[in-house]
């Protein structure tokens, strides 16, 4: 099994375009620099196509398959190794990564192809496959954590190529910034595990040698034992902390917006399809520990839940169509973690999948729109370009119908899978389950309404941009191959979990089952039942929400073209708040970014550091030179005075010597 | 009172006297004549001590030759009045207290000790100027002969600083 | 007879007022004569001593003073004609160039 | 009556320096030649020292007790020889400079050398009297040598007066522990009462009155005046020689009069204290380097009373306790007197005709005019601020380790705190001489070259300092001797 | 050759012969100034070639001394020639010899006046710092330990820039004032022994031949201490250290940060530690505390420094922080990862000070705001100076990584509450360094001088290329670090704290109440204990 074995294969190759593209591609042309690039990616691609050819070659026992190939860190009884392995999760993710991945690469020889800098987005994307991979095979904590802050860096790398806006090198910095709050987080999380299980390896089962992994020590371990505010549920908690900075939850989704600042193929396969999803990845690759966890499941559930929502209100009202999309983004993510919270996490996983098809093709879509239109971004000088740009607008419209949930597209399926899960959680409380639900729903609502409302304001309606200087036009074949695939992949995605709705079962979910296998499954069959007993209903509601989206966006976007503005004066308030982001980059501005760096200049630098230390330090200088000063003016040059100097060191003498005796007659005086 | 005391007192008032003098003479030639009468008194104690051959070295040479170059050198630089000035804030006030204080103390300590200070002085002539002279020529000879060289160095010192400077 | 402390203290109650002539004569040559004075004073108090315990090495030692005394009178008046010739002034006070 | 053979023998470094002296005196009439002159010093100065080793090789008291040859003393007439030989050599070329009578200048030199040979070899109050004042009438007379400077006439009258003062304190207390023993001999004082309020005072009396010579303070308060006046060689055997000699003095007094040394614990403890802040905060501001040098080594000799404390602290112990500390002096006088002499000399050749060139800004840039003198220099000071590979880095971790040894915590803290002050004025001197640039004219003006003499000088010095800095071993071998010093 | 090396003199030559390199330059004429810096060049790598003899020439599986000289010196008091090198001195070595010819590379054209001098300085440097890594006799730490500061100071107060004399006064006086206190302290220790071999008054305190009484202890432990915090500097003894950087040359802020500062961890380890064991435990959470607070104090003040260098320079007081923090948690782990840090941090530091002379070179000013787009001009600069800041936050796969981790890894394993603190480091790292380098290399080029500067040359290029390298390898390959410096640090470790099983303290803290951490107390499952307790030991 060659590339079981030698799974390091898979991310090398990226890393090898990126390494060649960097040092040497600032001279060659495009053509040899996309080659490169595409190549590497194709070829990881192809490679691990074949890894997955040989995973299921494997028998049960084998998975996860891992492998060590040399210790990293070594230190005291703490050891990371350069571990990779392969379960049905990895898989996953791989296809997803490595297939996505490879679709944009190609994507971006079309877009970039009048862009500056060339070799350098190639090979800043191959570094950032190299990454994304790492952290998909990694099979333990550490190394994921290599992976986890390489795609920040190749994100912070890409968010600001062009680097000569001030906007986009302010966005990769917050990006890096805010990134490295939820690391923080994740750091600790990693720290505590290491204090209560002594390893950060993953293995479940398949250890190496007998050796236990962190997940084998912690799966026998029952909730209860840990506790409902446990040791788990603090790690859990900072993991997630973690996860909410990657994956862009709330309180730390503010980077991902300002991210859009980056070319669109990067928001596209960083900020949407994979890098942002990494966030879901941690918390399923931990579900073990989360199981235990019921109070940070809970969390999970309701922070996702609410991010969902909250997102989804800010879409509503952005007009920079890669705007809409990054909020459309957050607020799917939250979708995700609250399939995660709630338990279900290959319905997570499973949307993480969908989502990267479709939101990749939206993005890529977008993109397309943003190179017609010479750079455009704001909708509202767009419109009417469902003629000009055909294919795009084809493609485009497949991804809204998939993110909006309208079967049978690959989104209505996950959607389905997670609202499904989200009724019939009981973590924290008998009605949590339904208030997450229809928190869910009317996401999905909103999420239909801005997404057409995306649709209706670029395609549809009149023209609203000068078209003597707008000289719209299809995009090339290299743009356009890649999103017609994805589309295809957006509709046809989802149909693996689709036999669930006439009592098959929900193959994604059977293929994840081992990873995911909870320890009670002995249940499932009873919950099974319930929960097919349930589907279609639920499905009928979701579908329902969703056109209703999609007839109010049309009304309000096609019909009546006026009524927005009108709304929007309405609810004046409303609308400047939404329009604003809830004003929280400027509270985070004001409450944390200014006061912290007016402390440092003001108290920790100009205070304490220059007056209060080193005017210690110089004070005491100062203070022995005057003394000194002094001491100097006593010679001053009289010798009288020289004299009574001597007269004072003779009286100064005796009375010591004479102390005892000299003492008492002090005493008296005194 | 024995009579000695008696000489004793009018002596030490004489040298104590003198010594105010010295003080408080404005001339440094009026000062340098207060001295003589410190010395001299200073001699008479010595003979009241037994000390004869002191006591004619102190007149000798001390009373005759230093002083005598002191009134020549007074002389030689035409020293007028002294000058009244009191550029040291030190040696005022401060300095009176602290060489009162010193000198209080040292007389004190003196005076209250128990040593051989408490036995009586011995009258009469214990010492005999040929005891003397043995004892500077055979014990301490060799300060003898080193003091030659300090009369040395002072000759030449002499030459050395005070001579004038060649054309 | 005389106690001999009432010999050191004299010789004190001198030496104090030679050490109060040297801090309060401004004339370089009536500063010299105080230590002559202070010189006596140790001088007195040799003699007392040599007397009170009958050891002549005080008298010795007194002689010696006196010779080092007239010696350092020699070189002393030389350098004070020095100085005198320098400054063309005998006030102690006015030789302060060398200061701080 | 003449003397015994071993006796001259114990005496012949003094015999010999004064003897030289002398013929110094008389052939002045006769011989014009400078150059003969400098010979006949240097064969003077030599040559005492080397009879030094004949003094140390017959061991005992001689003239009745009145001095004492023994290890102590050989080692202290070897420190004042080297001393005398070093100033001879240095000051060759400036009184040709400054157009000085030269055979008298020798004359006095030795003459004060053999002073402060009488003081390191004394036993006898009476012979330590006559050396000192041998030493100090000499030295009064070398201050003001330079007789048309009036800064040079000034130091020396104030050298004169104030030394004079002092001395009368020196000679009162002689006369009050003359009453309070019956002797001025320190071999028959060991059973003095320690009690006795008169031998107290005539002890702390004698203090003053060495305290003065050493420039303790608050005595010390002559040494900057005198020492800026004074002919910079003449100011570099000040600061060696009689410095070195009056040390040895109060050692010899420890050593003898157990009861001395209950007395002066607290006196050195609150002496030491205050020299080396008198001197390292009055070099703080000091622009003038001769000066500044004149301050640093009041505070030397603050250290070098730290030591003493701490003899004074141990000298009751008779296994030897106090030995270290003994040695912690000895080893600091020897290192301090070579930096010493060799800075110095620097000075003094830098200053020119005149002594002109005394500020620091007349060391901006030395490096680059003058890049060994500049290396020398900062080689000496950075003795004298204690870093090692200079000798004075063991001199003061021998006087630390005495300290900390007698328990001296405090001490030796005040210490470590006036290195730090005293490191800031001599880095100053390195840092004008290294880091800026001398004024135009100054650059511009050819290199001086130092002549043979100085240039032995300063490499006897350098190399005895960085010798010394890394193998202190023999010289403290010879000095741990447990006969170092006849009790 | 090898048998030369083998015999046991490999360490006295690797301290003297930069003295003798030195020496060869004071006699060439000083005008040649190529002919000088080939022959400091050809030395310094000489120097760096013999020390990678170290790693052939001993291992270090066990944590005693190797390659050890011993030989008399002083008799009274009796000091000795003893030498030795253990793992924790390993690579400081390694790095000093290392950064030397980097150094002396970098000041290749930069250095223009008296260039003899500066090279004989740089190479006195390197005497003693070698000197104090390689001595086991506390009187020989001391003396070199103060060697060193003179050229240091020289470096800084001759080539430095305008406020340079006030910045090496200050260094020096600040060094001084700590090391004067140690000199006292080695005294008293010598007093209480009777010897100033280290490894010797080691075993007394083993074997409770020596014990002392706490006070004394705890003075004693002061002393060295201050001494070494100085010049660490941990907080607030660290005002000296942005000046020096500021003014000193580019070869001696490499040196500085690179070298020297590793110098007073290095004291700390190697003598507060092991000789004090008891003091240093109960001095512990305060030096802790300053530690965090060196950490996020000197990242705060390096995020709103207006000057690049200073920035730099407080980042260090940063850096360092983690590393005392590593060193007084007394786990084996954060041990290790300070040792690690030490070296990580002298590279990376390293690489940002060059990269910071090779801007001042082309434009002479250190301010943020002269800068500006410089990515435009000079892309390879720009991309070695964000490998450099990269390293220097601690991005995972390049040095600064493995050694924070670590220390934070292991701190967290005694107390969490430090660590998580000290965690707050790594976000800002990320801010003052990431934030700073926009404003010098991102954006429109604004200053009409900033349009034509240079790219690095080949000579820089090189430096870079070399500096990047390590990190790199260090970032991946830290295992033939720590594999060497392993044994050596848990023999510290050993002395100070033995280590319990870390599972008995698991869940048995209770600490805290009210807070979540309160299910601490929480106890794992028997069996489960002793598996973990397995894994753990694997």
């Amino acid at each position: 099994m060659p590339i079981l074995e030698h799974l390091w294969i898979i991310p090398l190759l990226p890393l090898l375009g990126a390494t060649v593209n960097g040092l040497f591609g600032r001279t060659w042309p495009n053509k040899i620099v996309n080659s490169v690039a595409i190549g590497a990616t194709g070829l990881s691609f192809l490679a691990a196509l074949e890894a997955v050819r040989e995973f299921f070659l494997l028998s049960p026992e084998q998975i996860p398959w891992v492998r060590q190939y040399f210790s990293w860190i070594e230190a005291g009884n703490f050891r990371a190794g350069f571990d990779l392995q392969v379960d049905q999760l990895t898989v996953v993710m791989l296809l997803v990564v490595t297939g996505v991945g490879w679709l944009i690469h190609i994507y971006s020889t079309g877009y970039m192809a009048h862009e500056g800098g060339y070799y350098r987005f190639f090979a800043y994307l191959n570094l950032f496959m190299f990454f994304m991979l790492i952290l998909v095979m990694a099979a333990n904590y550490v190394l994921l954590f290599v992976g986890w802050e390489g795609v920040g860096l190749a994100s912070y790398l890409l968010i600001g190529f062009y680097f000569l806006r001030k906007s986009a090198a302010d966005a990769g910095k917050k990006a890096f910034i805010v990134n490295r709050i939820g690391d923080f987080g994740f750091m600790l999380g990693m720290f505590l595990l290491f204090r209560t299980f002594g390893t950060l390896d993953f293995f479940k089962h398949a250890g190496a040698g007998g050796a236990l992994g962190l997940f084998d020590k912690a799966a026998p371990l029952s909730a209860e034992a840990m506790g409902h505010l446990g040791t788990l549920t603090v790690a859990c908690l900072l993991l997630f902390m973690g996860a909410a900075g990657k994956s862009a939850q709330i309180p730390l989704y503010v980077w991902l917006p300002d991210a859009m600042e980056g070319p669109t193929p990067v928001s596209a396969l960083i900020h949407a399809a994979t890098m942002v999803t990494a966030g879901v990845y941690v918390v399923a690759r931990s579900h073990v520990l989360f199981m235990h966890a019921p109070t940070a499941m809970l969390v999970v559930a309701v922070v996702g839940c609410a991010t969902a929502l909250f997102a989804a209100t800010i879409g509503l009202v952005q007009t920079d169509i890669k705007k809409v999309l990054a909020y459309s983004t957050v607020s799917q993510l939250g979708y995700m973690f609250l399939a995660c919270g709630v338990g279900a996490f290959s319905a997570g996983i499973f949307h993480l999948m969908t989502h990267a098809f479709f939101k990749a093709l939206l993005f890529l879509a977008a993109g397309s729109v943003i190179h017609a239109m010479g750079g455009e971004q704001d909708m509202l000088h767009m419109g009417g370009l469902s003629k000009k740009i055909k294919w795009t607008y084809v493609t485009m419209f497949t991804g809204t119908l998939a993110i909006a949930g309208i079967p049978p597209l690959s989104g209505f399926f996950s959607k389905d899978s997670i609202l499904l899960s989200a009724y019939q959680s009981e973590n924290g409380g008998p009605n949590v389950g339904h208030i997450l639900y229809a928190a869910g729903l009317f996401t999905a609502l909103l999420t239909s309404f801005y997404m057409f409302r995306l649709i209706f304001l670029t395609f549809f309606g009149k023209e609203r941009y000068d078209e003597h200087h707008v000289h719209v036009h299809e995009s090339p074949k290299s743009m356009l191959v890649p999103l017609a695939i994805l589309a295809v992949l957006s509709i046809v995605g989802g149909w693996l979990a689709a036999p669930a709705f006439w009592g098959k079962p929900d193959y994604f979910a059977k293929f994840l089952e081992p990873v995911f296998a909870a320890p009670g499954a002995s249940e499932a069959g009873t919950a099974e039942a319930v929960v097919h007993a349930l589907e279609t209903p639920l499905a009928i509601v979701a579908v329902i929400t969703a056109l209703a989206g999609l007839l109010a966006a049309y009304w309000l976007y096609v019909k009546q073209p006026s009524k927005p503005d009108k709304l929007a004066k309405f609810f004046g308030g409303a609308y400047q708040t939404l329009l604003h982001k809830y004003y929280v980059d400027e509270f985070y501005n004001a409450a944390v970014v200014r006061p912290l760096m007016w402390l440092s200049t003001n108290v920790f630098w100009k205070a304490v550091d220059v007056s209060i230390i080193d005017g210690a330090v110089n004070g005491i200088a100062e203070g022995i030179t005057v003394v000194g000063d002094g001491t100097r003016r006593t010679q001053s040059g009289n010798t009288r005075s020289y004299a009574v100097w001597v007269v004072v060191g003779a009286i100064v003498i005796v009375a010591v010597i004479f102390w005892p005796h000299v003492r008492p007659v002090l005493g008296v005086v005194r | 009172m024995t009579a000695s005391l008696i000489i004793f007192f009018v002596l030490a008032a004489l040298a104590v006297g003198g010594a105010l003098s010295l003080i408080f003479q404005k001339h440094p030639i009026h000062s340098a004549l207060s001295l003589i009468v410190v010395m001299v008194a200073l001699a008479g104690l010595y003979l009241l001590l037994g000390a004869e051959f002191v006591a004619a070295v102190q007149i000798i040479v001390y009373g005759g030759a230093i002083m005598v170059l002191f009134v020549f050198v007074i002389m030689l630089l035409n020293a007028g009045i002294e000058e009244h000035t009191n550029f040291s804030k030190l040696a005022g006030f401060p300095g009176l207290l602290l060489a009162f204080a010193l000198t209080g103390f040292i007389a004190a300590t003196i005076a209250r000790s128990t040593d051989t200070v408490q036995a009586a002085a011995q009258p009469g002539n214990m010492a005999s100027t040929k005891d003397l002279s043995t004892m500077i020529f055979k014990d301490f000879v060799y300060p003898f002969e080193l003091t030659s060289f300090l009369i040395l160095v002072a000759v030449l010192g002499a030459i050395v600083l005070a001579q004038r400077e060649k054309a | 007879m005389i106690p001999t402390n009432y010999y050191i203290v004299l010789s004190a109650i001198l030496f104090g007022l030679g050490v109060l002539a040297f801090i309060f004569k401004r004339n370089i040559i009536s500063i010299f004569m105080s230590i002559e004075l202070m010189l006596n004073a140790v001088n007195l108090a040799f003699v007392a001593f040599s007397q009170a315990m009958h050891k002549l090495d005080g008298q010795v030692f007194v002689l010696f003073v006196i010779v080092v005394a007239a010696a350092e009178a020699a070189v002393g008046l030389a350098i004070i004609i020095l100085t005198a010739r320098n400054r063309q002034s005998l006030n102690v006070e006015r030789v302060d160039l060398l200061k701080l | 009556m003449f003397p015994r053979t071993d006796d001259l023998l114990r005496a012949l470094p003094e015999l010999i320096w004064c003897g030289f002296g002398m013929l110094a005196m008389l052939l002045q009439p006769f011989v014009r030649s400078r150059h003969f002159f400098t010979i006949l010093a240097l064969v003077g100065a030599i040559g005492g020292t080397a009879a030094a080793f004949v003094a140390g090789a017959t061991p005992g008291e001689g003239f009745y007790g009145l001095i004492q040859s023994d290890v102590f003393s050989f080692f202290f007439r070897l420190l004042v020889g080297l001393v005398a030989v070093l100033v001879v050599l240095a000051a060759d070329s400036y009184l040709e400079r400054e157009n000085l009578p030269f055979a008298e200048f020798y004359a006095l030199l030795l003459f004060a050398t053999a002073g402060m040979g009488v003081l390191a070899s004394a036993r006898e109050l009476l012979t330590a009297f006559i050396g000192l004042e041998l030493s100090s009438i000499s030295s009064y007379i070398l201050a003001g040598f330079r007789r048309d400077s009036t800064k040079s006439s000034e130091a020396s009258l104030k050298y004169f007066l104030l030394g004079s003062f002092a001395t009368a304190f020196f000679l009162y207390g002689i006369a009050l522990v003359y009453g309070a023993t019956g002797t001025t001999n320190l071999s028959r004082m060991d059973d003095a009462d320690p009690g006795s309020n008169l031998l107290k005072l005539g002890l702390s009396l004698i203090l003053i009155g060495i305290g003065f010579k050493v420039a303790a303070a608050p005595f010390q308060i002559w040494t900057p005046d005198v020492y800026e006046g004074a002919p910079t060689p003449v100011t570099a055997l000040f600061s060696a020689g009689p410095k070195a000699a009056a040390f040895a003095l109060l050692l010899r007094i420890f050593a003898s009069v157990p009861a001395a040394t209950h007395f002066w614990f607290w006196a050195f403890w609150v002496l030491a204290a205050l020299t080396m802040f008198a001197g390292n905060l009055g070099a703080l501001l000091q622009t003038n380097v001769k000066r500044l040098l004149a301050y640093s080594s009041i505070a030397h000799a603050g250290y070098i009373l730290v030591a003493f404390a701490a003899v004074t602290f141990m000298a009751n112990d008779l296994n030897g306790g106090a030995t270290p500390a003994y040695a912690a002096v000895l080893f600091y006088l020897l290192s301090y007197a070579l930096v010493k002499i060799g800075a110095f000399t620097i000075v003094s050749e830098i200053g020119g005709w005149g002594e002109k060139n005394l500020t620091l800004d007349d060391y901006a840039g030395l490096a680059q005019r003058q890049p060994v003198a500049a290396a020398a220099l900062s080689l000496y000071l950075l003795s004298l601020l204690g870093l090692p590979v200079t000798a004075g880095f063991f001199g003061k971790f021998y006087i630390f380790k005495a300290a900390v040894n007698s328990h001296l915590i405090w001490l030796a803290v005040l210490m470590a705190i006036n290195s730090i002050i005293g490191a800031y004025y001599y880095l100053r001197v390195i840092v004008v001489m290294y880091m800026r640039e001398g004024s135009a004219e100054a650059m511009a003006a050819p290199a001086v070259r130092f002549p043979v003499a100085v240039n032995v000088v300063l490499t006897v010095t350098a190399i005895g300092t960085v010798y010394f800095g890394l193998f202190p071993n023999q010289v403290l071998n010879f000095i741990l001797q447990p006969n170092l010093i006849a009790r | 050759m090898g048998s030369l090396f083998q015999g046991g003199h490999l360490l006295s030559i690797l301290i003297f012969f930069p003295a003798v390199g030195s020496l060869a330059l004071l006699l060439l004429r000083s005008d040649d100034h190529v002919f000088i810096r080939r022959i400091a060049l050809i030395v310094s790598v000489a120097e760096f070639l013999f020390s990678l003899l170290l790693l052939r020439g001993a291992s270090f599986a066990s944590g005693d001394y190797r390659l050890v000289e011993y030989g008399q010196w002083i008799t009274s008091p009796p000091i000795h020639y003893h030498l030795g090198v253990d793992g924790i001195s390993l690579f400081l070595v390694i790095l000093t010899t290392f950064l030397t010819p980097i150094s002396v590379i970098a000041s290749w054209s930069s250095i223009g006046h008296r260039v003899k001098e500066f090279f004989v300085m740089l190479l006195m440097l390197e005497v003693g710092v070698i000197g104090v890594f390689l001595s086991l006799d506390l009187f020989l730490f001391f003396l070199f330990w103060e060697v060193m500061l003179i050229p240091m100071a020289m470096l800084i107060g001759i080539w430095g820039h305008e406020r340079r004399i006030y910045a090496a006064v200050k260094f020096v006086l600040y060094t001084m004032a700590g090391s004067i206190l140690m000199l006292v302290g080695i005294i008293w220790l010598y007093n209480a022994t009777g010897t100033f071999d280290l490894p010797t008054i080691q075993q007394m305190i083993q074997t409770g031949t020596l014990v002392l009484e706490p006070r004394a202890e705890m003075l004693l432990f002061l002393a060295f201490f201050v001494a070494f915090a100085v010049k660490v500097p941990l907080f607030p003894l660290h005002t000296w250290l942005p000046d020096a950087h500021v003014e000193a040359p580019t070869a001696g802020s490499v040196m500085l940060a690179g070298v020297l500062l590793k110098m007073g961890t290095y004291g700390m380890i190697r003598f507060c530690l092991p000789l004090f064991p008891e003091a240093a435990r109960r001095a512990a959470p305060w030096v802790a505390v300053l530690a965090i607070i060196g950490i996020i104090y000197g990242a705060l003040v390096a995020l709103v420094q207006p000057n690049l260098k200073k920035l730099v320079a407080y980042s260090s007081v940063s850096h360092l922080g983690f590393v005392v923090l590593g060193i007084f948690a007394f786990r084996t782990i954060s041990m290790q990862g300070a040792v690690y840090q030490m070296l990580a941090h002298g590279i990376s530091t390293g690489a940002l000070f060059l990269l910071v002379g090779m801007l001042y070179d082309r434009r002479h000013t250190f301010e943020i705001s002269d800068y500006g787009g410089l990515a435009t001009p000079m892309p390879k600069l720009a991309a070695f100076f964000l490998v450099a800041a990269l390293a220097s936050m601690g991005l995972p796969m390049l040095n600064g990584f493995v050694g924070e981790y670590l220390v934070l890894l292991g701190t967290y394993q005694s107390h969490w509450a430090w660590a998580s603190w000290a965690a707050l480091g790594v976000i800002l790292s990320a801010c003052y360094l990431l934030w700073s380098y926009q404003r010098v290399f991102f954006g429109e080029v604004t200053r009409e001088k900033n349009k034509t500067l240079a790219d690095a040359s080949a000579r820089e290029k090189f430096i870079l290329v070399t500096m990047s390298i390590v990190m790199l390898w260090m970032g991946i390959g830290s295992t033939y670090f720590t594999r060497r410096t392993a044994a050596a640090s848990q023999a510290v470790i050993d002395l100070v704290e033995p280590q319990r099983p870390y599972e008995a303290r698991v869940t048995r803290d209770s600490r805290s109440g009210g807070q979540p951490v309160v299910s601490w107390t929480n106890t794992l499952p028997v069996a489960q204990a002793s598996s973990t307790a397995e894994g753990a030991n694997r």
